[in-house]
């Protein structure tokens, strides 16, 4: 019963909000209207924007001595989660199956492992050092926290269900997917989505005025 | 109520491996796991003698004393079945089984090791009988077909017997009687003999 | 041989696993017709054959498969279930029943003169950060080891046998994963901790006096005390055993015998049930056993007269150095609302 | 509760046709399939396999529903010949159940027969025609292979003559197929046709042959059952035939019987035994005459048994005298004490059976170790009782059938052998023109007998042994008009013969490699070819149907239990086929009803019941025979004979001779000469195949003759002269007179002759003396000669070998030119081979079964504590074993005692290493074996017997070091 409602209804919904949410949100993005930048042009904008869009990869010069744990659970939390995610066995065979219809290679179990083990470090890490450090506590919304912890339980219900051999727990980790993707678009996973061009942005924005960002 | 057993008789297994192939062809076991080997001792020396070796369904099992989450069960005949839904591939049931019978499939770093599976006596699992959902868990349940394990009934010596422990011994027995009369019993004895007339 | 060496250290690790074997005797067969079960009859006559771990060869390949008999399985299986899952079921009901008699015997350990609201620095946030990940995973750890160990007897009759698989494999494959991430913290709580728990004079006369708890005035101590000294080094000696025991048990490329895995699984489990009773009684003190000394986990300062009261050497240094900051001063660093904040207006 | 009661044997197979998955988790199994596609061979066998068996798992679920049907048929793993029963769903074998009723393994199997079902699988079968296009294998048609094959076989003929052709047979051919293809290799004209019985048992049917009559393992499995001691020599039927042992061991449990086993190693066998001699390999003559020496030395010999019914046995007591215990000691290895405990243990327990394999027989003097076991059994009278004669398991499941059948280069089916009289006689069994089918030869002379030219129609072909040199010979040393230039390897894996390096340069050499066969086999994969091999797919023995013939002479019926899967064809479709190409097809099936292109099975039989009077070949007609297939269970477990019901007085399979055409009912021959059953009853005498005297010494039987034999003393064999002279002419029908007038029994077609004699209670071969002294050999006495390469030194000079021939079967011989020079300096270490249980022969067909091939994975030497540790050689490692030719291949150390100190031993069934090099990406498209290795033969060197030019495979020189 719950679970054709999740592996039936409830993943198309969640799988249409995902998708129809993160386009609307680029799309209004890209529409949003802009005061034209009246500012003299003291620099190339375009080269400016790609230049930012990778020197953000790695911490401002000025504050690399302030740079703390978090720029490399910040790291590991990423990639572990993109290679779990896209190359992870059981992953790829339900791309495969469910979405795609093709498959590609993936990686050994161990590397599997290894990888949602960095994820998780990184992500407790990186939440705990939001309610550590005073300033990002301050600066931190409810909105924040419920996606990392949201992400979170994604992650632990995955490694709960491992074993593969239990219905009912890749139904409840299918079902924390579905909760993630339907709150995906509208909340600060969309950085996902966005880092590249509102990091170009801000390049091309200081790149015309000139300035190094 | 009968109780099953196996027995292997060491002055006649010759390590053919019959025992291990027909359980892979009885039950399709995939490379890898083998819930019947046999073993050689004092191999290529005198005194070699071999056993065959697989789940011995004890009567007071370690790996159902062990198991964590308790999915091993003696059917009235006396063998011991887990239920591959319980299961969760920890593994203590190998460390406890003084055989080494219990298998699993996938032993690697990290590795959740899988289902455990191991000889069941030719007698499916806890579905239902001849369900393709015993077959696909457990292999194929010849004992209600009234049919022995064909480890057992095929074996090239008739070492290895399997049934009512009564009957085994009886046959056993039999054995026994005719080698005492033998001058030889335990072991080759090629060097001890000598000139004696 | 490298079965008789791992016996060897069998036996001296645990006394119960010690060979019960008589010397090697030939099996004369005639006796045979009497026996009443073949099977019996020759494993006895392989056991004897050669002393106690048959070691041959086998066509089947895979870790131990050459060998015939593993005496030991019995053993441990037999000390997993009785020995081991009673005396650890005791323990834990055992800390709990204590610490609360102590609550209620002592109830919270105030301070004093109570809080002067100025505080000082004590942890820093990556020093926080290290403690709150390695408890996180400890937590993790400890529950799902805890499921895993206790579930049958306890669990299993409250869910029954499905239900409590399924936790079961949540926990065993969880606790599978997260395991290596308690030796990456644990090496991080090394580091940044090992410094100030060298032990040092004055730690002595704390365990003379018992802590505190015998008699009504707080023992002079350093920045840690003797306690905390100890239960540190707890932490990193059998975290570090238990990290390797698990890692052993985790991995079983290494062709690592099943005497070896059971030497480890029983390592690991007395190791984790220490640290677990201690941890509770750390738990405990830590919050609502002491007053005010939460507060230097979750903000990085606690009050001064906790400091003089608890870390009396370690507060005159406070004093000497001038580190005190006002109540203000320290609202502002932590980012709480201070006194004249009714309002709304940011001070910062 | 529910699980734990019994149900009734209602069963749904459709369910038991078990998907592989041993454990859910699907998806694992199927990225482990993705991952290994990364990987290659032995890496990703782990993964590979399951998910191949899963797939076909669900190929087999599809075919849910259809009902179960069990079709009996026999193992084609070995020549004990064990029934199988398939049980079938839809064409899909879903299952295997042990033939309990089955007389020879009452539902017992080895590893192999166990696994045999794996056949239904056929992963890693060659699945279509395929040929090599530049380097790359390349599918095409059948009826393209068959063309190109056929001109390019034509265009051979055109340039070089029928000779220059080689067709290299099987005997894991059924009866039918095995005789077609000698049929086949006459029509085409050519006399070098040949088979695995060359490399394998051909010295054991010379030198038998020789001394009684027949060729071929004298009693049964079964018989064993009567035996009061058992000796195996150079026999490990523990890994050999599995299924034999269990005959050996009711012997030595119930009769007390002792077993002794004579092996360099420690084998499995020797491990159940009662006395172990460890010999040095190729001394199996010296053994035996120690033996012998204190057998004659106590008296106890069966002196009456030698006075009735031994011609010779007096050289053999000369020859005997100068095996003194010393010398013995000195020669073989072996301390007195223990030679006279096993003499004295067969000497006690009477009658000892005698069991010899390859061990004996692949030696330079093979033919002489052969008759040295004779003779022993006859010193002691073991001949002709049940219980006793020398039971010599012969290897391939049809092995003794192919022999029978003429896949050889010396005779015609039956052992007619090449004379003029033997191809007139089955000219008319084939109802051809007898000058039509000598048309059909090359029309020289390829050499002289008594000043006169002998045709090629009769002169010996090239055996298979030396296929090699008939290739890399130069063309004026061989007694033939041109060098081979197309092989056929219909069923041959190139492994099993000696000088592996060579052979691939032969193989290199040729125009054309045409391999038929399940499997690419090696042969596929060893010569660095760009073009001119063809692979065709033959189909298994599991499906098609014919008969087989077991070791112990009995024939028996195997049903097909699949259709041939893939495009694989029968063999005797594919032999069609190529007739019809090469526009035989008129002659070759004149009297064989062909349906579309299959011949008919039961017509190729009947032609062969027709022609085989020689060794009674006649009776077994398809319908007794699948008569018997029905009624298993009616056979006795002991005597092998029926007990009422339909088949009833039969012995099970009608073991050979079974006299007479088929309506003359007789029952078989279970054990041969013995003289105390009627030969009608399955009785016989030894043949009279010498003459009647030699040098004024009798050699006829003297005072012993068969239960109700008319002639109370020995007698010739029967002609229609000899009716005449003993008045029995009259006994014969008019018809059965004009056919037998001026035939004797072997050619007279009406049967009428072997009738009568049998009437008369006599054999129709005659009752002679079995000949413990063979005249016409190189060594009329058998003795020892120490091998080419030998590590005694010290004996060669009192022991050497033969002179070198300059054309022996065609082709230059050598013997002493290599044994002068002196090898033992530089490779000290004695090389042996041998079998191991899970494999069969060159194992193409084993190491393709997942389930078997898990079992061995490495190829491997066995060496000795001392030479390992003398060459820094630790268990485990990777080694080089060098041949004393210099060829070295790369396997595993296994140090163990089983071995001698100075001696190693090594399997011969892994093939697709060659010298260090894998050769795995050589093979097609998935029709690699899951397990390859060094061909232990690869470094196995040259020599030959002197009678039969059997291979030396059991002893040579090596040096091992560290890789």
């Amino acid at each position: 019963m719950i679970a054709n409602l999740i592996d039936g209804p409830l993943w198309y919904f969640s799988l249409a909000v995902f998708s129809l949410g993160v386009l609307w949100q680029l799309v209004s993005i890209i529409f949003a209207s802009r005061k034209p930048d009246l500012s003299v042009a003291r620099g190339a904008a375009g080269p400016a924007a790609l230049k930012t869009v990778f020197s953000r990869f790695l911490p401002h010069r000025e504050i690399r001595p302030q740079v703390g744990i978090q720029y490399i659970a910040g790291y590991l939390f990423h990639l572990g989660l993109f290679a779990l995610l896209f190359f992870a066995a059981p992953h790829v065979v339900f791309l495969e199956e469910n979405l795609l219809g093709f498959g590609w290679t993936t990686m050994p179990h161990w590397a599997f492992i290894v990888s949602a083990q960095a994820a998780f470090f990184g992500l407790i890490i990186l939440w705990l050092r939001r309610m550590v450090n005073p300033v990002s506590r301050l600066i931190s919304t409810t909105d924040d926290h419920v996606a990392a912890i949201l992400t979170f339980v994604v992650m632990l219900t995955g490694c709960l269900a491992l074993l593969e051999g239990f219905e009912a727990l890749r139904l409840l980790h299918r079902f924390t997917v579905e909760l993630w993707l339907i709150y995906f678009p509208f909340s600060a996973l969309m950085h996902t989505f966005t880092f590249i061009p509102s990091r170009a942005f801000t390049g091309a924005w200081f790149g015309r005025r000139g300035v190094d960002a | 109520m009968a109780r099953m057993k196996f027995y292997c008789d060491a002055e006649r297994c010759i390590e053919c491996n019959a025992c291990v192939t027909a359980c892979k062809n009885e039950h399709e076991i995939p490379w890898g796991v083998n819930r019947r080997r046999v073993v050689t001792i004092k191999d290529g020396e005198e005194g070699e003698r071999s056993l065959s070796v697989a789940c011995m369904h004890c009567s007071d099992a370690p790996c159902a004393t062990v198991c964590p989450v308790d999915c091993f069960y003696t059917t009235g005949d006396g063998i011991v079945l887990h239920d591959k839904d319980i299961c969760i591939g920890c593994g203590y049931c190998f460390y406890a089984c003084p055989f080494g019978a219990p298998q699993f499939p996938e032993e690697a770093a990290f590795a959740s090791r899988g289902k455990m599976d191991k000889c069941t006596f030719c007698a499916g699992g806890p579905e239902e009988d001849h369900s393709s959902d015993e077959t696909r868990k457990y292999g194929r349940n010849r004992l209600a077909e009234g049919k022995l394990p064909l480890c057992a009934e095929m074996c090239s010596t008739k070492a290895l017997l399997s049934g009512d422990a009564d009957v085994i011994s009886d046959i056993y027995r039999k054995r026994v009687i005719n080698r005492g009369a033998s001058a030889f019993n335990w072991g080759v004895n090629f060097n001890n003999s000598k000139i004696s007339g | 041989m490298r079965f008789k060496t791992l016996l060897l250290l069998l036996c001296l690790l645990l006394p119960q696993f010690a060979l019960a074997d008589g010397p090697p005797k030939k099996p004369n067969y005639p006796e045979g017709v009497s026996s009443i079960s073949p099977g019996s009859e020759l494993w006895g006559a392989v056991r004897q054959r050669d002393g106690v771990l048959l070691d041959g060869v086998s066509q089947v390949r895979g870790v131990d498969a050459g060998i015939l008999i593993n005496e030991q399985g019995y053993r441990w299986a037999r000390f997993r279930v009785s020995e081991l899952t009673l005396y650890s079921a005791w323990a834990l009901a055992g800390v709990l029943v204590l610490i609360f008699l102590i609550y209620v015997i002592r109830g919270k350990v105030g301070i004093e003169g109570g809080l002067s609201g100025n505080m000082v620095r004590r942890f820093s946030d990556y020093e926080r950060i290290v403690h709150w990940v390695l408890a996180i995973v400890f937590l993790f750890l400890a529950l799902s080891g805890l499921i895993l160990l206790l579930g049958r007897p306890l669990l299993i009759p409250l869910f029954g046998k499905e239900v409590f698989s399924l936790m079961a494999s949540a926990s065993k494959e969880g606790h599978n994963l997260v395991g290596p991430l308690f030796l990456v913290s644990l090496l991080m709580m090394i580091f940044s901790f090992v410094r100030r728990n060298i032990y040092e004079k004055g730690d002595l006369t704390w365990l003379l006096k018992g802590g505190g708890f015998i008699g009504k005035d707080h023992v002079s101590g350093g920045f840690f005390n003797m306690g905390e000294k100890t239960w540190y080094w707890m932490v990193i000696l059998i975290g570090l055993v238990i990290s390797v025991s698990g890692l052993i048990l985790v991995m079983p490329i290494f062709g690592q015998g099943r005497i070896i895995m059971e030497i480890a699984h029983v390592i690991h489990v007395i190791g984790a049930l220490a640290l677990i009773v201690v941890s509770i009684g750390h738990m405990y003190m830590g919050s609502i056993g002491t007053e005010g000394t939460l507060e230097g986990m979750k903000t990085g300062y606690v009050d001064i007269n906790w400091a003089d009261a608890h870390h009396d050497r370690w507060g005159r240094e406070c004093h000497e150095k001038d580190l005190i900051v006002s109540a203000e001063e320290y609202a502002r660093l932590v980012g709480k609302p201070s006194v004249d904040e009714a309002d709304g207006r940011e001070t910062t | 509760m529910k699980k734990l009661t019994k149900k009734s044997c209602t069963v749904d197979k459709t369910t038991a046709i078990s998907p592989s998955k041993a454990v859910p988790g699907a998806i694992n199994r199927r990225t482990f399939l993705r991952n290994s596609s990364l990987m290659a061979g032995g890496a990703a066998l782990a993964t590979t396999v399951s998910p191949v068996m899963m797939k076909k798992s669900k190929a087999a679920t599809s075919t849910a529903g259809g009902d179960v049907q069990q079709v009996k048929t026999i193992c084609t793993h070995c020549s004990v010949g064990c029934g199988i029963i398939a049980e079938v769903q839809n064409g899909v074998w879903t299952g295997q159940e042990p033939a309990f009723d089955h007389p020879f393994n009452k539902g017992a199997h080895c590893s192999k027969g166990a696994a045999i079902r794996e056949h239904g699988h056929g992963e890693r079968r060659l699945k279509y025609p395929t040929k090599l296009v530049d380097g790359k294998w390349k599918k095409i048609s059948w009826d393209q292979a068959i063309n190109e094959i056929g001109d390019k076989l034509l265009d051979i003929r055109e340039k070089s003559g029928p000779d220059s052709v080689f067709w290299l047979g099987s005997a894991k051919h059924s009866n039918e197929q095995a005789y077609l293809f000698r049929k086949f290799a006459a029509m085409w004209g050519t006399n070098n046709v040949d088979h695995q019985a060359r490399i394998c048992h051909s010295t054991t049917v010379a030198g038998v042959a020789n001394t009684w009559g027949y060729g071929a393992m004298t009693n049964s499995y079964n018989d064993i059952h009567f035996s009061k001691s058992i000796l195996l020599i150079g026999s490990n039927p523990t890994e050999a035939h599995p299924v034999a042992l269990q005959h050996i061991f009711k012997a030595k449990e119930e009769n007390n019987a002792p077993v002794v086993v004579i092996d360099p190693r420690f084998t499995r066998t020797a491990a159940h035994a009662d006395h172990y001699l460890k010999i040095r390999p190729g001394t199996d003559v010296g053994i035996i005459w120690g033996m012998l020496w204190h057998i004659f030395e106590n008296g106890w010999e069966d002196k009456e048994f030698i006075r009735q019914r031994v011609y010779g046995m007096d050289d053999v007591m000369q020859e005997v005298k100068k095996w003194n215990p010393k010398e013995v000691e000195n020669v073989t290895g072996v301390p007195e004490e223990q030679v006279f405990a096993a003499a004295k243990a067969m000497a006690d327990n009477r009658p000892g059976t005698f069991i010899w394999c390859m061990g004996g027989t692949q030696h330079t003097i093979g033919n002489n170790n052969t008759r040295a076991y004779c003779a022993f059994q006859l010193a002691l009278g073991n001949m002709g009782v049940s219980g006793g004669g020398a039971n010599i398991f012969r290897g391939h499941d049809n092995v003794q059938g192919a022999t029978d059948l003429g896949v050889l280069s010396n005779t015609l089916p039956g052992y007619y052998g090449l004379s003029g009289g033997a191809w007139k006689h089955w000219s008319r069994v084939w109802d051809l023109d007898y000058e039509w089918v000598k048309g059909q030869f090359d029309s020289g002379s390829y050499e002289q007998s008594k000043g006169k030219d002998v045709h090629v129609m009769n002169t010996k072909g090239i055996p298979v042994s030396r296929w090699i040199d008939g290739v890399l010979e130069d063309k004026e040393n061989i007694a033939q008009k041109d060098n081979f230039k197309a092989m056929f390897f219909w069923g041959h894996a190139p492994n099993s013969q000696t000088r592996g390096v060579e052979q691939k340069k032969a193989m290199e050499k040729l125009e054309m490699m045409v391999i038929v066969d399940p499997y690419p086999t090696a042969s596929a994969v060893m010569p660095d070819r760009k073009d001119g091999v063809y692979l065709l797919p033959a189909s298994t023995q599991m499906e098609t149907y014919g008969s087989v013939t077991a070791s112990n002479r009995s024939f028996q019926w195997r049903s097909k239990v699949i259709e041939p899967m893939f495009e694989s064809l029968p063999d005797h479709v594919i032999m069609y086929k190529l007739a019809k190409k090469l526009g035989l097809d008129e002659q070759m099936f004149k009297n064989i009803q062909v349906n579309e292109e299959e011949p008919l099975v039961e017509d190729v039989l009947r032609e062969i019941n027709r022609g085989m009077w020689t060794i009674g070949y006649t009776g077994q007609s398809p319908e007794r025979l699948k008569k018997h297939q029905e009624n298993w269970g009616t056979f006795d477990y002991d005597t092998l004979k029926a007990e009422g019901g339909p088949a009833d007085g039969d012995y099970y399979g009608l073991p050979w001779p079974s006299w007479g055409p088929p309506e003359m009912n007789h029952p078989g021959t279970p054990n041969l000469y013995d003289t105390s059953k009627n030969v009608a009853d399955g009785g016989l005498t030894f043949r009279a195949r010498f003459g009647v005297e030699r040098n004024g010494t009798n050699l006829l039987a003297e005072g012993s003759y068969g239960k109700g034999s008319e002639i109370k003393d020995g007698y010739p064999e029967f002609s229609d002269k000899v009716l005449k002279k003993l008045g029995w002419w009259n006994d014969l029908t008019p018809e059965e007179q004009s056919a037998a007038e001026g035939r004797n029994w072997k050619t007279d077609l009406s049967g009428g002759i072997q009738r009568v004699a049998i009437k008369h209670g006599c054999s129709p071969f005659g009752n002679a003396k079995a000949r413990a002294m063979v005249w016409t050999f190189p060594d009329p006495v058998p003795i020892h000669r120490e091998p080419l390469y030998t590590s005694r030194r010290d004996l060669v000079e009192k022991y050497p070998t033969y002179e070198d021939r300059k054309s022996f079967w065609r082709l230059p011989t050598r013997y002493k030119s290599i044994q002068a020079t002196d090898f033992s300096k530089d490779y000290p270490i004695i090389l042996t081979t041998g079998r191991l249980v899970e494999y069969e022969g060159g194992g193409d067909e084993s190491r393709s079964n997942a389930w078997l091939a898990e079992l061995q994975q490495d190829m491997f030497v066995e060496i000795h504590p001392r030479d390992a540790n003398n060459n820094g050689i630790k268990d485990g490692d990777d080694v080089w074993v060098e041949g004393a030719e210099a060829s070295k291949v790369k396997v595993k150390a296994m140090v163990t005692r089983r071995v001698g100190s100075g001696v190693a031993f090594m399997p011969f069934h892994f093939a697709g290493h060659m010298q260090g090099k894998d050769l795995r990406d050589k093979y097609p498209e998935g029709a690699d074996p899951y397990v390859l290795g060094e061909a232990a033969n690869t470094a196995m060197t040259y020599g030959y017997d002197s009678v039969t030019q059997m291979q030396e495979s059991k002893c040579s020189l090596c040096r091992i070091s560290k890789a």
